[in-house]
């Protein structure tokens, strides 16, 4: 009943499949970007990936053909401009055609919490009087039973596969966490399977201030991948690498520089 | 002058949710210079963070390690920013319309078939429904100030009067709209915006050229302090140490 | 903006009045059982008392005629059995009667989400079949909008007063409490008016794995009470104190006993 | 017995959400002879806890100092307990009835005017709906074993097969009722419950004598086998450092 620690190929392999919903996440910390690389290299196709801000390991992804359709609340790459994969997909259906469910992060981060927590869906102050309403089928009007006002409701997110790095786990699988803590708990709970990346494994969990800790038997698996969150960064181990973020913009704006630096990530 | 005329319109007894880039720089540069008590509020879930450099993303470890206290993306939308607990939310725009009105989804008629595709909404809409106010900035063009946003990504003012109330919003909304060449304020009866001041050098002609409605200009139109020596050196301090990052 | 640091006694004169709804929270750990005798010193009336587990610091409270509504999930004296005060306070109106309006654990615990949500329901998966709906007007059904499927929801809690007890504070208010956290969040931040009382004022709050903090600007007193949780306990200062658990056993059986034991509180 | 019975009713691989009392004492002592995987869930929030002595309360400190993750009592009901992904529950009651549904909130008829007033629901409703199992563990007599329970607290099978799926509980209900006499379990077919066990020494008699409604015995009744000197051993090890506290 704990997770079982195994190569980051062998668990991509195992768990992540064509057609599959598959959630990346990590809001601006702990991106899980080698385990998208991985996916990248097996050539998965069909995906429907699910984030919050997909920037550069979405990008990459998209340009990559593997996705069908993108759930989203912020598309861009933080701090330096657009994500021009997404756009060239959205735009121009280039490589594929992108279909796109479109949310913002309250609304997002709110499935997230309705799927880790069984429930249908979420309730929330949210998207009133926006245009969201109009393009975003799973966005409804519900009303509260007591004071009759008017809120907003927002369907469950269960992906097939939730995907997050960590700093931490033990060779229970038990995973530890600090730092920017995001939606990770929510996507590794919300989801049917789930894959935790990790800087070290250790012993012993030591106790550590700000720390979110899930139980091996909550995790599917756990891949030891230093280093795994890069362009972003693991709190203690790592800090975010600006220039790499700067680097991939005008790799990303030419669809010849981007199938280029594809090309060496499938060789 | 935009940056410096953000961080003058933060008191020191307030929160104020900042996203990256100028909102960011304003905050701080506030909380260096008259608002030492500023609680700054990020969305990566960061609260009460006291940066000494800028931080290049939401999500930079020096917010981390220097807030008060760090909690999760749910619970910071939930917990923190549906209730009203922030006071004061900062907004960009690619568009916005004499109601302030904010579009950052899509430009162009069809969603489908988008001339321009931006990055969405990210915490917009819920930050323009229920920060206490909302402090828009935004550089000046007739591009950028329209008639009418072709996506409505944030409620500002929607189509006038009550809209809010009616919608159930519960924050005030867009309260002022900093951009490079002045100030507009929604007008206190019908809530059109109403360029109400020029930074130093500029005139309302200017500003009314750079914009694509007919923009109201208010009868006493007020001149920005220019910025004074402790502004300029507290901004240096805090952008020297990202120079070259945009 | 940040909260400030008074003498219970006035504290509670300040926040606490007649009629007010008042909820004094704490999981079996960090309950402010202190705040609640200060109560009883200061002879408020009418109240509305909210708390999951009303345990010995609610039978207080009743039986020294405080209460006039109680608002509970689970209402017993834990590892002993029955709370008389209350008991006698439904069963035989004395010292007066006693509303009461009854929850589950999860029920309660979602009503203060809402409530510090700033949502007025929250939506969950109970009471389905339970014998509480026909006699909880706080219950109601609701369906999910986009599965059709029927679930419950529970009105927000938001109490005019919220009062807990933590570890350490430090002298900006910012709070900070750890090992089991209960609802303590929920209700400061759910309360039009909140006080926490604490172990000990630190110039700095270190680091503590586990720790929760509380920014002083959303805490509105502080109130320096070592061993203001007793008999419940503050992790890191002090243990439960068992015996005293059992001695309210046999104070609390008697009116008489109890009456005694209330002359002191108040002499 | 019953507490040895209800620990090797425990298997290893699974996690048990436990109240304090006897539950508490079997998931420990199961935990220290066939089950030492077997993750103890108390509803304090304490997830993985290792108590090397009995807790007296389920916030005992011993809890969260052992346990692999300490979480918020709002979370413990949302993400661990309500989505099913605790195995087994065990739950108390002060009256059962026939289709094992459980009575633990007043005693008489008039729940305005109780005969004797009750704890309450605490975390049982919840616990009857969405663990995977239910254990139910609980002294037998007529007084309490009664044909109609006073108050539906927590749903066992309601009034018969069919009435937990059409309820929406997702849990398999009540699936053990360990008595201080023997186990009765509910029949496949029609949900009653049916004495299937005796402990040691106990005949079929007695355990109907204390049942308030027509006992079904099974055709073929098994006895529970004798404590072993392991399980007597271990017991006496957690009960020991809490002599004298009931």
């Amino acid at each position: 009943m704990t997770a079982r620690i195994v190569p980051l190929a062998e668990a991509v392999a195992e768990l992540v499949h064509d057609g599959d919903t598959v959630a990346l996440e990590g809001f601006t910390h702990l991106i899980p970007v080698a385990a998208g690389r991985e996916i990248i290299r097996q050539g998965r196709r069909g995906l429907t990936l699910v984030r919050m801000t997909p920037d550069i390991v979405y990008d990459q992804l998209i340009g990559a053909g593997c996705a069908a359709k993108l759930v989203f609340s912020w598309a861009g790459n933080p701090g330096v401009g657009s994500l021009h994969r997404f756009r060239d997909a959205v735009q121009n259906s280039w490589p594929a055609p992108l279909e796109i469910e479109e949310h913002s992060h309250a609304g997002m981060a709110n499935r997230y919490v309705a799927g880790a927590s069984g429930l249908p869906f979420a309730v929330l102050r949210g998207y009133l009087g926006t245009d969201l309403n109009e393009h975003t089928a799973t966005i409804a009007p519900i009303r509260c039973p007591f004071t009759g006002e008017m809120l907003t409701a927002v369907p469950a997110l269960n992906p097939d596969v939730g995907i997050v790095h960590a700093q931490r786990a033990d060779r229970h699988g038990n995973v530890q966490f600090w730092g920017i803590t995001g939606v990770h708990k929510e996507v590794v709970l919300a989801s049917a399977r789930s894959l935790v990346t990790i800087e070290e494994l250790v012993d012993e969990l030591p106790p550590t201030p700000g720390a979110v800790v899930l139980p091996g038997w909550a995790v599917t698996r756990v891949s030891v991948v230093p280093g795994g969150a890069h362009p972003s960064y693991a709190m203690g181990f790592s800090d975010r690498d600006n220039d790499h973020y700067q680097a991939w913009d005008s790799i990303s704006r030419d669809r010849d520089a981007f199938q280029q630096w594809l090309a060496g990530v499938l060789a | 002058m935009m940056t410096v005329a953000a961080a003058r319109a933060l008191r020191g007894d307030t929160r104020c949710f900042v996203g990256i880039g100028l909102p960011s720089t304003a905050a701080n540069l506030a909380r260096r210079t008259h608002a030492p008590d500023l609680v700054l509020v990020y969305e990566s879930g960061t609260i009460g963070a006291k940066p000494d450099r800028l931080p290049l993303s939401i999500g930079d470890g020096v917010l981390a390690e220097t807030a008060d206290a760090v909690v999760s993306v749910p619970e910071m939308f939930n917990y923190w920013l549906q209730p009203g607990r922030i006071g004061v939310g900062f907004l960009g725009a690619a568009q916005i319309d004499r109601y302030a009105n904010i579009n950052t989804t899509v430009i162009g008629a069809d969603y489908a078939a988008p001339r321009v595709r931006l990055p969405g909404a990210g915490g917009a809409p819920e930050i323009a429904a229920s920060c206490g106010e909302v402090i828009v900035v935004v550089r000046q063009s007739a591009r950028t100030f329209v008639d009418r946003v072709d996506f409505v990504t944030s409620v500002g003012h929607g189509k006038g009067p009550g809209d809010r109330e009616q919608l159930g919003l519960r924050g005030r909304g867009p309260v002022l709209v900093i951009t490079d060449l002045g100030v507009l304020e929604p007008d206190p009866d019908d809530r059109e915006l109403t360029l109400t001041r020029v930074h130093p050098g500029v005139t309302a002609e200017q500003a009314v050229a750079a914009t694509g409605w007919p923009l109201r200009v208010a009868a006493t139109l007020r001149t920005t302090e220019p910025p004074s020596e402790e502004e300029l050196t507290a901004l240096r301090e805090l952008t020297g140490s990202t120079e070259g990052i945009r």
